[in-house]
C-alpha cells in the first residue's frame, strides 16, 4: 500500500482549491465489517476523479458518504457546502412522473429554483433535455425509454441541481457498449461547459482512462486508496484509442493483483444466509 | 346435526329431527327433550335428534331443505313458509305457548298519549309483535310507518340489541316477548305498559307452536302421533309441576348453549307465558289480518295451514277437550 | 463532434422505441366481454338444469326465471333505486372515511418504527374482528345513527387499507429514497414527493380488499339500525330470509354480484391504468 | 490458463460476497415485543380513564380489570379451551379446503383465458357477498351439519386464495417462463416448476387475506348451526351479546383479536422467510 | 445491403454440416411489425458464430425462433432434432431452487437425464458447478450471488442440458469489464472442450469480435443480415489486443453508419402510450 502523497495530504491539487476532501475516512458496518479504512482523497474544483475498485471494496460506500446519505463511522469530509448531486446505476427516475417533472421536481426542491414558477421550471426542464438530446421526449413516462435514454434523463436531473459536485457511482454500468461510448462524449462536454468537479465510480477500467483526470485505485477488505493514477492525455480520448488502451492495461494488471490476493481467501460459502441481504450490482431484477 | 341419511323416504324411519330454540317461549321442547318425553314416546327404534336454531329464518330454511321434520316456532316464520311455498311445505299440528310479550317502557311513560314522538323497539320489521305494536298504535289514532317515520318512530332490532339501547336511553320502550320483557324491567329498570294478552281475546295469542314437514306428516303420520304425544305429555308436565319445569328449562339451556337465565328473569318470564296445546288459531289469522291493514303483508290464505287431527285424537285419547283450526 | 454525437444517439433513440400496437377499444371491450356473457349463459343454464331435475321445490330453490322476473320486477320499483343509493352512499362515504382513516394510521405506523412494533399485527388482527362485535361499541359512540354504521364499516375496511399502505412503503424501492434524499427531499416532502407515489400500487390493492371488508361489514351493519325512509340492500338480504322469500334473496343476491363485479372492475381498470403509466406491466411479485 | 481464470473468478466471487450479520433471535424478539407491551399498556389506560370518567355506566362500558378478571375466568374454564379448539378446528378444516378450492378455481382460471375473462370479476364479486347470504343455500346442500359451516367459511375465504394465485400468476416473471420452456418444461410441469412456486408470495398474501374473511364468515357461520354440546367462539360472541354481557363480550373480543394477531405473525414469519430466501427483501411493489 | 454468399445459401460452411440452418426466416409481430425480414443464415457444427446489431434490429426475435419459444411468420429454420439450450441476459435462475437444485432440475428434465436417481443427479450438478468454478455455491440461494456467479450458474444449467446448440442472448451485457473477460474465456474453453455450436448475440463489437468466427451484422428495421465477417484471429485472443480493436473498429464503423441510417427518421414521440409494452434491455428493475 502507498502512503497517500504530500499534495493529498494538504487537500490542495495542482495548486486548485479541493471541492471535496475526505480525510482518513473510516466506515465501519454492523458491528466490524471495516468497509472504508481511513481513506483520505480530494476532488479539485472541475476536476474529474475516477474512482477504480473491485467489487465490494467500499466504492458506493464512499460516495453515500460524501453524499451524506449515510454518516463515516470516523474522519472528516469537507465539501465546503458545495452543492451536490448524485447518480446511479439505476436511473432512479420516478415512474409516476413524466420525464420532464422528474426534472421538475428536482428544479422545485433545489435552493435556486425555489421562488421559480411551474412555467419557468417546465422552460428550463426543457433546456436540460435539450442537453441530453432529449428535447422531444420531455412527455413520456421513463418506462418507455430506452436504458441509455433513461440514464441521459438521470444526468440532466443531476444537472438541474445546479450543483458544484457531481457523484456518480458507475452511472454506465448497465449500458451497451455503443451507448456508453456515446454517453461519455456528452458526459465529458456537460463537464467541461459545467465546470463541473466529478467523482465517478466504476468497475471498468478503460471507462476510468477514457474520462478521468485522475484514476484512484481502491483495495478491497478495507477499501483503502492504494493507487493514484494521474492521466494526462488530450482530451478528448477515444475508448479504443491505443494510449487508452495502453494506460488501461497497466491498471488492469494491478487491479488483478488486487483481486488474486482475495483469491486465497476462503470463498464466504459457510451457511446458506451467510450472504443474506448482500445485493451484488448488476444481472439482477 | 340432521346429516343422517334419512330423509324422509319410504323405508322404516329411524329418527326423527327436531327443532327449536334455546328460548324460554320453547320451554314445552325443553322440557320434552330434558324429561326425556320425546326419547320415551319415539321408542327404542327411533331415534330424536335435535337442532336448535337462534331464529325463525334458519329454522324454516332448514324445514324447507329436509334438515329436520319438524320444529316449534313462532306465528311469523309459520305464515312466511306456508305462504311462499303455497301449502305445500308445512303444517302446523300444534300449539306450545301463549302470551309473554309486553310493551315495556321508560318509567316516565304513563300512557299511549306520551308515546308520541318516542322511539319504540321490536324484533323485526313484519314480525308478530312489530304488527301487534303498530295495529295497536294505528287503533289509538297514531301514525306510524314501515321506515321509522310517523307519530311513533318503530325501530325494528335484534333483542340484544334492544336491551343496550333500552339502558343507553336510545330507545324509549320496545315490544318484545320474554325474556326480554322481563330483562327489561328487572335489569334496565323498565315499566310495562302494555301485556299483549289484554288485546286478545281470552287472553291468550298464539307465541309458538308446532309445525312438520308436509311430506313427514303424510308419509309417517305414526312417528307425527309419537311427537305430539310427548308435546302433550311435556305441556302438561309444565303446567302441572312448574317447578320442576323450570329447573328442567335452565338444565336444558345451560346443556345447549351454556346461558342459563337468570333465576329471577326465568321467574318472572315462566310466569307471564302460558303453555297449552292449543295453537289458538284465531290469533294467528287476527294477526295476519292485522299485519294486512298495517300494510305489511299481502293478504294471504292461511286456510289448510292446521291439521290438528292428530293433536285431538291424543288429546281425546287422553280426554281432553279438542283444539279449533278456526 | 457534439453533432455527430447528436445524431448517434438520435438513432439509438429511435431504434430503442418501438411502437407496439394496443387494440382498439370496442375490440377489447368485446374481448372481455363474450367470455362472461357466454359465462353467465352457462350458469343459467346449469341453474335452470338443477331446478329442472326437480331436486328441490320450487319454493326452496326458485329457477332463474322466476327469479329475474323477481329482479325485473324490482327494477321497475323506485324503491329498489332508493335503496340501492342509500347502501351505496353509505358504503361511499363510508369507504372514504376509511381511506383516510387507513391513509393516516397506515403513514403513522408504516414511518414511525415503534409504532410499526407495537400496532403493525393488531391491525391485521382488527381486521379478523367479525363485525357484529363493534354493533354494541358502535351504539354506544353513536346512539341509533348512521354514524354507527359508518363506524361498522370503517372497522371493516380501514386496517386493509392501512395494511395496503404499509406494505407500499415497506416496499418503497430504497433506489427512489435514495434519489429522493440526494434532490433534497427530507420528512414530510419525501413522504409526499416519494414514499407515497411509491405506494399506490400496493395502496390500491389495499383499497380493493378494503372495499370488500367495507361493503360485508355494510351488509352486516345495515341492520344495525334502521333509518327513517331508509330502506337498503342489506335490510333487503335479510328481509327476503326473514320472510323466506328465495326469489328475492337470490335477486338481491345478484344485485349485490353485480354490484361487486361492477366495483372490482373499477379497480381493475385504476389498477391496469397505473401499470401502465408505470411500466409495472412485469414486476416480480 | 484456466487455473489462472480461476483464480481470478475465486478473487472476483470472494469480494462480491460479503457477510452481513442479522441480530440474534433474542435480540430480535425483544425488538419486536417491547413496543408491542407498551402499545398493550397504553390501551389498557385510556381504556380505564374513559371508564373512570363516568362516561357510560359499568354495566354497557365495563373497565379492563373486570374485563380482564372475566377473561381471567375464562381461561381456567375447560369449556373456553373445547370453543377455542371447536372454532380453531372449523377454521382449519375451512381454510384448508378453501386453500384447495382456491388453488384450483385459481389454477383453471389463470391459465385459460376464456374462464379468466369470463370468471375473474367474478371471483371478486364474490367476495363481497355477505355470509348471510350463503345460508339457505348452505343449509339446502348440507343440512345442518358442520358441514354447512365450513361451507360459508370456503366461499368466505376462497375467492381471496384464488385471487391471490391468478395474481401471482399473472406476475410470474416472463424471463422464468421462458426459461422453464428451454429446459422443456411444459404444460403441467411448467406449472409445477416455474408458475407455481413464482406465484408463492402473491399466493401467500392471498392465503393471509382469505384467513381474515375465513375467520369473519366463521364468526357467523357458527350461528348458523348450533351443534349441540360444541361451544364456539362465534357462539359465545353471539351469547354475550345476547345476555348484554358487555364483560364477556369484551374478553371474547380480546380473545378473537389474539388468534387474529398471532395467526399474522405467523403468515408474517413465512413471508419474511420467503422474502429472506428468494432474496425479495426489496421490491418494486 | 450484401446478398447472402453462395455459401450460406448452401447451408454448408467451410465443408462443415450445418448445426442450425434459416432459410428466408421473417418475423412479423401484430400486424404489420416486420421484426425479421427473409433472413438466411447457417451455424456450423462446432462453430461459434456472433450476431451483432443494434437495439431492435430483431436479435431476440431470432434467437427465441431458433429456441423454439416462437413461430417464425415465414421461412423454414432447421435445427436437424439437435438439443438446443439457451442463456438470456438475466440468469433466470429460479429463486425458490438451490443453486445446485436449479442444475438438478434441468438434468431432471433434459432427455437425456431422465432415468437417472436423485443422486447422480446432485452429483452431475457438482460437477457442472465445478466446471464453471463454483463447487462449493451449490447450496447457496440464487440471490446470495453476484451478478457475474449466477451468470456462471446460468451457464452450468445450460450445460447441464448436455446441447449441440447453445444460443447465448447478451449473456454478459450486465456484467462488469473484469468479469466478462474472464466469462469469455471460461466460455471459450467450454465451448472448445464440448464442441458445440454457438450463436451469441450481442451489442458489443469487442465482445464479438472476441469471441466468433463469424461476426454476422444485422441491420435494424427490417432485420437482415447486412454482413458476414470471418474472424481469423488465433484464439486465445484478448479483448484488448491491438488486433481484436482493429477489427472491431471496422465493425464499429459499419455498425455506426447503421445507426445512423436511423438517425434520420423522425424518432417515435408520439402519443404516451406509443412505445407501453416495449422493456428495453438494461438499467431497469
Ligand atoms: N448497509 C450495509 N450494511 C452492511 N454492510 C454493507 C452495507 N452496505 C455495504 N456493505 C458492505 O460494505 C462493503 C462495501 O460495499 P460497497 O457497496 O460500498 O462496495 P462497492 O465497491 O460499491 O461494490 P460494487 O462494485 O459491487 O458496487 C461490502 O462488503 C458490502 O457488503
Ligand atoms: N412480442 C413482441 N410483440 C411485438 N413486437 C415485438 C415483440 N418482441 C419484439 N418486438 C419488436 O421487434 C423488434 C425486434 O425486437 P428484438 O427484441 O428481437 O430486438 P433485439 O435486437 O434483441 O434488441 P435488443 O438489442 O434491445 O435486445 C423490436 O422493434 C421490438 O420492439
Ligand atoms: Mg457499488
Ligand atoms: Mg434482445
Amino acid at each position: 500500500m502507498t502512503a497517500p502523497t504530500k499534495e493529498l495530504r494538504s487537500g490542495r491539487i495542482d495548486g486548485r482549491e479541493p471541492a471535496v476532501r475526505l480525510d482518513a475516512v473510516s466506515k465501519v458496518y454492523g458491528r466490524e465489517l471495516l468497509a472504508l479504512d481511513r481513506v483520505t482523497l480530494s476532488v479539485a474544483r472541475g476536476e474529474f476523479v475516477c474512482l477504480l475498485g473491485a467489487s465490494g471494496c467500499g466504492k458506493s460506500t464512499l460516495l453515500n458518504l460524501v453524499a451524506g446519505l449515510d454518516r463515516a463511522t470516523a474522519g472528516t469530509i469537507d465539501t465546503g457546502g458545495a452543492r451536490i448531486a448524485m447518480m446511479f446505476q439505476e436511473p432512479a427516475l420516478f415512474p409516476w412522473l413524466t420525464v420532464s417533472a422528474n426534472i421538475e421536481l428536482a428544479l422545485r426542491v433545489t435552493s435556486t429554483g425555489a421562488g421559480t414558477t411551474r412555467k419557468q421550471r417546465r422552460a428550463r426542464a426543457a433546456e436540460l433535455l435539450e442537453t441530453v438530446h432529449l428535447g422531444d421526449f420531455g412527455g413520456k413516462r421513463p418506462h418507455e425509454l430506452s436504458g441509455g435514454m433513461r440514464q441521459r434523463v438521470a444526468l440532466a436531473r443531476a444537472l438541474a441541481q445546479d450543483a458544484d459536485v457531481l457523484l456518480m457511482d458507475e452511472p454506465f454500468g448497465a449500458l451497451d457498449a455503443m451507448t456508453r461510448d456515446l454517453l461519455h462524449d456528452e458526459l465529458e462536454r456537460i463537464w467541461r461547459e459545467r465546470g463541473l468537479s466529478v467523482l465517478f465510480v466504476t468497475h471498468n477500467v478503460r471507462e476510468a482512462v477514457r474520462l478521468g483526470d485522475r484514476v484512484v485505485l481502491l483495495s478491497s477488505r478495507p477499501g483503502t486508496v492504494i493507487e493514484d493514477y494521474k492521466i494526462t492525455l488530450d482530451r478528448p480520448r477515444r475508448t479504443d484509442s491505443g494510449e487508452v488502451t495502453g494506460q488501461a492495461a497497466t491498471i488492469t494488471d494491478r487491479l488483478k493483483q488486487e483481486v488474486l490476493r482475495h483469491a486465497r481467501r476462503a470463498p464466504a460459502a459457510s451457511g446458506p444466509d451467510a450472504a443474506t441481504g448482500t445485493t451484488p450490482s448488476g444481472g439482477e431484477r | 346435526g340432521g346429516d343422517g341419511g334419512s330423509s324422509g323416504g319410504e323405508a322404516a324411519k329411524t329418527e326423527v329431527r327436531l327443532g327449536f330454540f334455546p328460548n324460554i317461549t320453547h320451554s314445552t321442547a325443553l322440557v320434552g327433550v330434558k324429561k326425556g318425553f320425546f326419547a320415551k314416546a319415539l321408542g327404542s327404534n327411533v331415534t330424536l335428534k335435535t337442532a336448535t336454531f337462534n331464529a325463525g329464518p334458519a329454522a324454516t330454511e332448514a324445514i324447507f331443505s329436509d334438515a329436520i321434520d319438524a320444529t316449534y316456532i313462532g306465528p311469523n316464520p309459520a305464515i312466511n313458509a306456508w305462504s311462499k311455498s303455497k301449502g305445500q311445505a308445512i303444517k302446523i299440528i300444534a300449539g306450545a305457548a301463549s302470551g309473554g310479550v309486553f310493551l315495556v317502557v321508560k318509567p316516565e311513560i304513563n300512557d299511549v298519549a306520551d308515546l308520541k314522538g318516542k322511539k319504540i323497539a321490536t324484533p323485526q320489521l313484519g314480525n308478530t309483535q312489530d304488527v301487534a305494536l303498530r295495529y295497536w298504535l294505528q287503533e289509538k289514532g297514531l301514525k306510524t310507518d314501515t321506515k321509522g317515520g310517523g307519530d311513533v318512530s318503530i325501530v325494528p332490532q335484534e333483542n340484544a340489541q334492544t336491551l343496550q339501547t333500552f339502558a343507553t336511553g336510545d330507545i324509549d320502550g320496545a315490544w318484545v316477548p320474554e325474556p326480554f320483557a322481563s330483562r327489561l324491567v328487572l335489569e334496565s329498570k323498565g315499566k310495562i305498559l302494555l301485556n299483549e294478552s289484554d288485546l286478545w281475546p281470552g287472553n291468550k295469542f298464539v307465541i309458538t307452536h308446532l309445525i312438520v314437514r308436509q311430506q313427514f306428516l303424510k308419509e309417517h303420520p305414526d312417528l307425527v302421533k309419537k311427537l305430539i304425544e310427548a308435546h302433550v305429555e311435556s305441556t302438561a308436565y309444565i303446567n302441572s309441576d312448574p317447578a320442576g319445569a323450570k329447573e328442567a328449562i335452565n338444565a336444558e339451556l345451560q346443556d345447549l348453549s351454556g346461558k342459563p337465565l337468570k333465576p329471577e328473569v326465568l321467574e318472572s318470564a315462566f310466569k307471564n307465558i302460558a303453555f297449552t296445546n292449543d295453537p289458538i288459531a284465531s290469533s294467528l289469522v287476527g294477526s295476519a289480518d292485522h299485519a294486512v291493514k298495517v300494510g305489511l303483508l299481502d293478504p294471504v290464505d292461511l286456510n289448510g295451514i292446521y291439521d290438528l287431527k292428530i293433536l285431538n285424537e291424543v288429546l281425546a285419547a287422553k280426554g281432553e277437550q279438542a283444539v279449533a283450526d278456526r | 463532434m457534439t453533432a455527430d454525437v447528436s445524431q448517434h444517439l438520435a438513432g439509438l433513440d429511435a431504434l430503442e422505441l418501438s411502437g407496439r400496437e394496443r387494440r382498439g377499444l370496442a375490440s377489447r371491450v368485446w374481448a372481455r366481454a363474450w367470455p362472461m356473457i357466454s359465462a353467465i349463459i352457462l350458469v343459467l343454464a346449469i341453474w335452470e338444469l338443477v331446478v329442472l331435475s326437480g331436486w328441490r321445490p320450487e319454493y326452496v330453490l326458485p329457477g332463474p326465471g322466476t327469479v329475474l322476473a323477481d329482479l325485473g320486477h324490482r327494477l321497475g320499483d323506485g324503491e329498489f333505486y332508493a335503496a340501492v343509493a342509500v347502501t351505496m352512499r353509505r358504503a361511499v362515504i363510508g369507504f372514504a372515511i376509511a381511506v383516510l382513516t387507513g391513509l393516516v394510521v397506515g403513514a403513522a405506523v408504516s414511518r414511525v418504527r415503534p409504532l410499526r412494533a407495537a400496532f403493525g399485527s393488531l391491525i391485521t388482527g382488527l381486521q379478523t374482528m367479525p363485525s357484529i362485535a363493534w354493533f354494541p361499541l358502535a351504539i354506544l359512540l353513536f346512539k341509533l345513527s348512521e354514524s354507527a354504521i359508518l363506524f361498522v364499516v370503517v372497522l371493516g375496511a380501514a386496517p386493509s387499507i392501512a395494511n395496503g399502505l404499509i406494505a407500499g412503503v415497506d416496499y418503497t424501492p430504497p433506489i427512489l429514497l435514495r434519489a429522493g434524499h440526494i434532490l433534497g427531499l427530507r420528512r414530510l416532502a419525501l413522504y409526499r414527493h416519494v414514499i407515497l407515489p411509491a405506494s399506490l400500487p400496493s395502496f390500491l390493492s389495499g383499497l380493493k380488499q378494503g372495499w370488500a371488508f367495507a361493503w360485508r361489514s355494510l351488509m352486516a351493519g345495515e341492520l344495525l339500525v334502521i333509518i327513517a325512509h331508509q330502506t337498503s340492500i342489506g335490510e333487503q338480504l335479510d328481509n327476503a330470509r326473514e320472510l323466506s322469500d328465495a326469489p328475492g334473496l337470490l335477486a338481491t343476491m345478484i344485485v349485490i354480484l353485480v354490484i361487486g363485479i361492477v366495483v372490482d372492475m373499477v379497480f381493475g381498470a385504476a389498477d391496469n391504468a397505473l401499470r401502465r403509466r408505470w411500466g409495472l406491466d412485469q414486476r416480480v411479485g
